[in-house]
């Protein structure tokens, strides 16, 4: 193995921690901020991804695409959220997983009657096609390089919207106790219907950004939802700081694990079981990573302990 | 004094679900006036200042702020014609810290940060802990000093000095008459004290969720005061 | 007098904020010991060491001679305390009877008991009965602790910490929220139960505390600055400075 | 026919992940059987879910009393549903899957394969390989049962070095690591079997990373369904199939002209495996009838049917002997297709043959 | 008048005598549907032990479920087969028996239960949910890596275990073994509900410093109750894999896990027959409308919704609250 491998792999489980921050940071919102279990989250993903996938069809054009994905995403989430999210605000968490459970079943389903069980295309455009060298020697695609860039921006934006406005604050307030921080003054109503539309958006833009990589299909949001959940619980609810620690965190570890393991114990056993062995780790290590963090520190790395 | 009442109620009745709560009550609040609400426990104060807030929506009866009729109208929008609220049992955002709580509904005024920190100095090293973290005294404070913040022009006190040291209620009664006396009316529910009646320039007792006695608190016969509030 | 708890040494800081700056203390057999300090002094702080649910950084709690300062909160229960909560922890979803029940069961160590059905529980019926007559709110008995009023939580509140049977009582501020009429009839409780069951009583109400206290304790900054009697704490300089005030 | 009724009963993905192979080979089944009015066709959703699958064929052994099943699409479905069903005397056709348990010693009389058995595209590529002259060839696939066949299949036919072999993550849609692998290796080619989505993410990324090296892979991840999805990534790329649109015999040139003017879409290789399953079916009653369980057999293993593939005959354990085709991706017009430019295996049969005791 | 215990016996009466028809009738299906209704509520009434009334949402149940099912499958495909499964300290065979494979399932399930409460319980909320999740998502990824039973294919036992002779391969009498697990764990399950116990756990899902000041250790509380609700949606488990024959990774899937908790809702929280009702209405609705339509889906997704905004407290919720109204 050589150096230049190991360090495009560590670039590599950097890279793959922005997507996971760009797939996670709208539930960061939603789901952190908001208090909100929202399980459509895969769902407004695959509407962000599938509106860019149609636009693209029809004016091939990615910028265009990406416009659409992340203003089709809000729409439909601020019109769920205006219709059925809002009142579940004062619901068991319960209530919440359940309606937004099946959200998911609509959506998916509703998708597939629009446009067919096989997946659509979406590509990337000239501007980013390639690779450019980073250091001497390595190479890395300028699309990565924008989703890192996409990624970075997010994360200022969200920073900034959550810990540097009164609306992270109201509506964190209003996490704890709407009926006190609406008796403040604060129509609690509007910022959460903002916010979800934010969330919304965000997550239809990753959608759409990663999809152009991976594939758009009916169903691309679930694995997504998971791991968005995991990104949010490691970092600690609420934290924009922890879930983007954490996207890079998992980024890493799952990166370097995936290739690192199977190459460990290739020195211990023969190659094939090594892989297999190795590769069947590899594929539970996000979640002893997160189990072992939870049992560690129970409430994330960056989450508040109320007492 | 003689002017038109800011805060107005008529005959309200409201209710939980079927437990009725409240069966007719009437209270004036006139500009910069202390008003003081009185009654054993459960007999409907906490009710009435839901039901002016717009926390619980009465299904009978006139509720006027500012001759504006604001029954039945969002909580959030009562709050911003100026009504500010210190809640029974704080109420404060555990989930945020000291500061947090001061200035997320805050609206500018005479009251900012640095004037609650005069008024309250323990919260000035306090300032980024968690709000949850604080002593029971110092949680009332928060709460008082974040309607402060909101800077109303009725301010609604809900037991608010449950829970304060002698010292700090004395400091809290002395800024209720400042704060008056610069044209804020106050409705507060307390305990009978020597500085209630002090302070207060009106009062009401409430008896199973009816108004059954009004005056100055300092006239109040003793029989009156045996039978609605129990001394 | 026989000294039941005493504390010794104690220390406790939050970063900073110093909550418990060695505390030396006892509570004896008989009395109704109130503690009092400004908001902020570390009194619900040293309840809390007290019972276990926050442990101290140093110094030890010994009741009856044994050494404590390790025990689960739950263990403590069993030797005999109780305690009331500054900021109202009764569970709301249950009615007034199961709240007071779960007290019953849990000083009865009845809790992995999952075959006998909680109707056929005749043992702390009568208990309970007697315990919420006295805190006035047999009536209310079947309503939902959610549907109460805040002084009728603060009673409640009493209730349990009285089904618990306690050898001693840790009330945190008990008296705040209740109105004059059950403030009197509390204190008629006190003083009752007192001498079976000493009471330590953190009140910021000083009628209630100079009309009922044997011994009084002032805590300022997580200092014991002064003790003594109700006559004694009033005509104490520092304690009018620190907490009184004019009055 | 001898006037006979046959009921068949086909239990395939028709909702959630997946379900468009699902979709195709039931209207390619459906395009075959249209005509017969002996054929009675109860369809069924098992949504990808072995327990439902099971359960589905219960209903239709027990309650619809089905002669025939046939529909599933994934092996471990298969898995669950034909050895209790053939163990039941009913027949089954496969139209997709092909695991070698059900090949070697999991044979069974009543148990018919008419796609493939699994390893077959996969050992073509490995033929491929060899006579495109491949010396050092990077292998992956996910890890699981299918994949590891794949990998084993392509193997059993390649003569050169391995310049790495991966197993990734079920599911898995980001390949920056395995394409940094392949990058550093010195290989001369790629092998990949990736189904569904993550052969869509594996070939984009891939063109994206801009490495030049050869790509192989079997038919599933640049069929006619998946091809639009992952686009001009895929021009040029060499897959292996039984099947091919333009292969030039009147059956196949029948079943895409009528494909095309039933659905109004392109047929896949799935819907040339359903209609093939159907064209067995129904010459199968054209001899003999299906409650004459041995004569009904005979009939099917027999194959007398024209074939979308041209030749097809069953080997001794029921799975075809048949051409696997190597096709180059092109671009007719503006839709990206196949076309068909060697054969990477003749008259191919399967390496379970010998383990089956038929 | 409708009580809710009068919806309950309802229920379970009608799947009795549908069952009975439905053999009478020659419908063998619909027996087979009834059981899987039966087994998966018998799943979800051992999450709703943790769920409903401790409010422990633990998102991982399917480890419970498969683990029961692999349990169950590998000691039948060995005893099937004349395989060794251990060799030390004693050679065993696995079996066949119903008795014995649903002692071993209640072990292992329990230890596991044990394993994952222990450290879950240091978190709790959403926290609790993932970490659960967390736990069942790690025995997925292993089964389906895990070559030696079948890794993602899973694989068949082809006939059920056997209990004291009777033939369960007939479906009315594998029915009737499961009916009478339902019996039993509902019995369990209502003498818990309504014990001192029952009484604790409740406490526990609102504050932990409310509960331990009473003297009671929440955390073993609810550790008991977690190994309970385990081995029970174990049991469920092995039920399954019998039913169906098959063991395969599914079983462990998060989907799975969903369910049962969808089923708990949609039946109602918190109510010892909740599950039952809402695994009846789910298989039925799943049954009916799939059928009809492959974007039965849809419909799902609006009902389920509906029930929420509209029918509080689940089916058995709404029928009493309609009730009063009348
Ligand atoms: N959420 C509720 N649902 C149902 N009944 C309630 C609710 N809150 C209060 N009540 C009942 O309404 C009555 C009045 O309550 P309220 O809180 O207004 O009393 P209060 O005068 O403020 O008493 P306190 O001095 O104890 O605070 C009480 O009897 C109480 O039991
Ligand atoms: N977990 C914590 N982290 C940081 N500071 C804390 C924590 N708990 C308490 N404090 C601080 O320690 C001090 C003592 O708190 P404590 O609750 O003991 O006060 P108290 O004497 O009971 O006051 P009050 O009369 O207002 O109830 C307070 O200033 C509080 O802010
Ligand atoms: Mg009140
Ligand atoms: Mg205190």
């Amino acid at each position: 193995m050589t150096a230049e491998l190991l360090i495009e792999q560590f670039l590599n489980g950097l890279q793959f921690g922005f997507m996971l921050f760009l797939m996670s940071a709208g539930l960061t919102l939603i789901f952190g901020v908001m208090g909100l279990i929202n399980l459509a989250h895969g769902s407004l993903y695959m509407i962000g991804a599938f509106s860019a996938a149609a636009t693209f069809a029809f004016f091939n054009s990615f910028w265009l695409s990406l416009l659409a994905s992340f203003s089709c995403a809000a729409i439909v989430g601020i019109v769920v959220e205006k219709t059925i999210i809002r009142k579940l605000y004062n619901r068991d968490h319960l209530d919440q997983v359940l309606v937004t459970f099946a959200l998911i079943l609509f959506f998916s389903e509703l998708v597939r009657w629009i446009f067919g069980a096989f997946p659509l295309y979406l590509d990337v455009p000239e501007l980013l096609n390639g690779s450019i060298e980073v250091f001497s020697g390595i190479y890395y695609s300028k699309y990565r390089l924008f989703i890192i860039f996409v990624g970075l921006i997010i994360a200022v934006f969200l920073f900034f919207l959550i810990g540097k406005t009164n609306l992270g604050i109201q509506i964190r307030a209003g996490q704890h106790d709407r009926e006190m921080i609406s008796a403040l003054g604060v129509d609690i109503s509007k910022l959460y219907t903002l916010l979800f539309g934010i969330g919304a958006a965000l997550a239809g833009l990753a959608g759409a950004l990663i999809g152009t990589i991976q594939s758009v299909e009916v169903g691309m949001g679930e694995p997504i939802l998971i791991l968005a959940f995991v990104i949010i619980v490691i970092g600690g609810i609420g934290s924009i700081k922890g879930a983007f620690i954490a996207s890079l965190l998992v980024g890493l570890v799952d990166t370097l694990g995936r290739f690192l393991i199977p190459w460990v114990l290739q020195t211990v056993t023969n190659p094939s079981d090594a892989m297999s062995v190795g590769s069947a780790i590899g594929s539970m290590l996000i979640y002893i990573l997160m189990a072992i963090i939870l049992i560690l520190k129970p409430t994330g790395l960056y989450g508040k302990q109320l007492s | 004094m003689n002017k038109s009442p800011i805060l107005k109620l008529d005959n309200i009745y409201s209710s939980y679900g079927n437990v009725q709560v409240l069966n007719g009550v009437n209270l004036q609040v006139r500009k910069g006036e202390i008003v003081s609400l009185l009654g054993r426990n459960g007999m409907g104060k906490s009710t009435t200042v839901k039901s002016i807030c717009g926390i619980l929506k009465p299904h009978l009866g006139n509720i006027e702020f500012n001759s504006v009729r604001i029954i039945g109208m969002q909580s959030y929008k009562i709050a911003r014609l100026g009504v500010g609220l210190v809640p029974e049992g704080r109420r404060i955002f555990a989930n945020l810290t000291v500061k947090e709580n001061l200035i997320g509904s805050s609206i500018k005024g005479y009251w900012d940060l640095d004037k609650i920190l005069t008024l309250f100095p323990i919260f000035k090293e306090r300032l980024s802990q968690l709000s949850s973290n604080l002593s029971g005294g110092e949680q009332q404070m928060l709460a008082i000093g974040r309607a402060l913040m909101t800077n109303p022009s009725l301010l609604i006190l809900d037991e608010a000095t449950e829970g304060l040291s002698p010292v700090i209620s004395q400091k809290i009664w002395n800024v209720l008459r400042k704060v008056s006396n610069e044209g804020i009316s106050i409705l507060i529910i307390d305990k009978i004290s020597q500085e209630l009646k002090d302070v207060s320039n009106y009062s009401y007792i409430l008896e199973r969720g009816k108004s059954v006695w009004s005056g100055k608190l300092s006239g109040i016969s003793s029989d009156d005061s045996k039978l609605f509030l129990g001394v | 007098m026989n000294k039941i708890l005493k504390i010794v040494n104690l220390k406790k800081n939050f970063g900073a904020i110093t909550a418990s700056n060695d505390i030396n203390f006892c509570l004896e057999t008989g009395e109704i010991h109130a503690l009092i300090g400004p908001n902020g002094a570390g009194k619900s702080t040293l309840i809390k060491q007290i019972m276990g649910e926050i442990k101290q950084d140093s110094g030890e709690i010994i009741l009856n001679g044994i050494n404590i300062s390790n025990f689960k909160t739950e263990d403590r229960i069993h030797l005999g305390f109780a305690r009331s909560f500054q900021i109202t922890d009764v569970i709301l979803d249950f009615t007034i009877f199961q709240n007071v029940l779960l007290a019953k069961i849990g000083k009865e160590k009845t809790f992995y008991n999952f075959y006998s059905s909680l109707d056929s529980i005749e043992f702390s019926f009568e208990e309970i009965k007697s315990i919420l007559i006295k805190i006035d709110l047999w009536d209310k008995k079947e309503t939902a602790a959610s549907l109460l009023s805040h002084g009728e939580r603060r009673q409640l509140e009493i209730g349990i910490a009285l089904a618990l049977d306690p050898k001693l009582i840790l009330l945190d501020e008990p008296m705040a929220g209740l109105s004059l009429d059950k403030i009197e009839k509390m204190k008629v409780i006190f003083n009752q139960i007192k001498n079976d069951v000493p009471i330590l009583l953190i009140e910021h109400n000083m009628d209630v505390v100079f009309s009922i206290a044997d011994r009084i304790s002032v805590l300022v900054n997580g200092k014991i600055i002064a003790s003594g009697s109700s006559s004694e704490i009033k005509s104490n300089l520092d304690v009018r400075k620190a907490y009184l005030g004019t009055a | 026919a001898d006037g006979h009724k046959l009921k068949v009963g086909m239990i395939t993905t028709l909702s959630g992940g997946g379900s468009g192979l699902g979709i195709d080979v039931r209207d390619g089944f459906m395009l075959a059987v249209m005509g017969s009015k002996d054929i009675e066709v109860v369809i069924e959703d098992d949504q990808r879910k072995p327990d439902i699958a099971v359960q589905l064929a219960d209903k239709m052994i027990q309650s619809e009393k089905v002669d025939v099943l046939t529909g599933i699409i994934w092996s471990n479905l298969a898995m669950a549903v034909v050895p209790a069903a053939v163990n039941q005397g009913k027949f089954y056709l496969s139209p997709n899957a092909g695991p070698s348990a059900l090949a070697g010693k999991g044979c069974h009389e009543n148990y018919f394969n008419v796609a493939w058995q699994n390893d077959n595209l996969h050992e073509a590529a490995g033929g491929h390989a060899n006579s495109t002259g491949f010396k050092n060839t990077f292998i992956l696939a996910p890890n699981y049962p299918a994949g590891k066949d794949a990998l084993t299949g392509f193997k059993r036919y390649f003569k050169g070095n391995l310049a790495g072999e991966i197993y990734t993550k079920l599911g898995q849609t980001d390949y920056a690591v395995e394409i940094a692998q392949i990058r550093a290796s010195d290989a001369d080619s790629v092998f990949f079997f990736l189904p569904g989505g993550m052969g869509i993410g594996f070939m984009k990324q891939y063109a994206q990373s801009g490495i030049e090296i050869p790509v192989v892979g079997p038919a599933f991840s640049f069929d006619q369904g998946i091809l639009k999805a992952v686009g001009d990534a895929a021009l040029g790329v060499k897959n292996t199939s039984q099947w091919s649109k333009d292969l030039d015999n009147k059956a196949n040139k029948k079943f895409v002209s009528d494909f095309q003017n039933e659905y109004g879409r392109l047929p896949s290789l799935y819907a040339s495996q359903g209609y093939d399953t159907g064209m067995l079916l129904i010459s199968a009653m054209a001899k003999a009838s299906v409650n004459d369980m041995e004569a009904f057999r005979d009939a099917l293993r027999s194959a007398d049917f024209d074939s979308t593939r041209g030749q097809f005959r069953f080997s001794s354990n029921h799975h075809p002997i048949q051409d696997i085709y190597v096709r180059e991706v092109i671009k007719e017009g503006d839709t990206l297709t196949n076309k068909i430019v060697s054969v990477g295996l003749q008259d191919h049969s399967n390496a379970y043959v010998d383990q089956c005791s038929m | 008048m409708i009580s809710e215990k009068n919806i309950s016996y309802i229920s379970l009466i009608s799947i009795f005598f549908i069952a009975i028809f439905s053999e009478y009738f020659n419908e063998p299906y619909l027996i087979t549907l009834l059981s899987r209704i039966i087994i998966f509520s018998i799943a979800a009434i051992g999450l709703n032990l943790v769920l409903g009334f401790g409010n422990l949402i633990s998102f991982g149940h399917a480890a419970f479920f498969g683990l029961g099912g692999y349990v169950s499958g590998i000691l039948a495909i060995h005893a099937f087969n004349s395989e060794l499964l251990i060799s030390w300290p004693f050679l065993f065979n696995g079996s066949n028996n119903s008795l014995i494979i649903w002692l071993f399932t209640i072990f292992f399930c329990s230890l596991l239960a044990l394993l994952v409460g222990v450290f879950s319980l240091r978190t709790s909320g959403v926290y609790f949910i993932m970490i659960t999740l967390a736990f069942a998502q790690m025995l997925y990824y292993f089964a389906i890596s895990w070559p030696s039973y079948g890794g993602e294919d899973g694989f068949s036992i082809y006939v059920r275990s056997t209990f004291f002779g009777i033939n369960t391969m007939k479906g009315i009498n594998f029915f009737f073994i499961c009916f009478f697990w339902l019996l039993i764990i509902l019995f369990i399950t209502s003498k818990i509900v309504n014990s001192p116990f029952g009484l604790a756990l409740r406490a526990t899902r609102f504050n932990l410093t409310r509960v331990r000041s009473v003297g009671i250790n929440p955390f073993r509380i609810q550790l008991l109750a977690f190994v309970l609700s385990g081995a029970i949606t174990g049991i469920a488990g092995s039920l399954y894999v019998d039913l169906n024959r098959f063991v395969s990774p599914s079983l462990l899937s998060w989907q799975m896990s969903g369910e049962f908790i969808v089923f708990i809702l949609i039946g109602g929280l918190g109510r010892i027959y909740g599950p039952l009702i809402g695994a009846a209405f789910f298989v039925a609705f799943e049954q009916f409308f799939g059928s009809y339509t492959e974007h039965w889906q849809i419909f799902l997704g609006i009902i389920i919704i509906s029930t929420v905004l509209f029918a509080k407290g689940g089916i058995i919720g709404f029928m009493l609250k309609y009730q009063k109204n009348e």
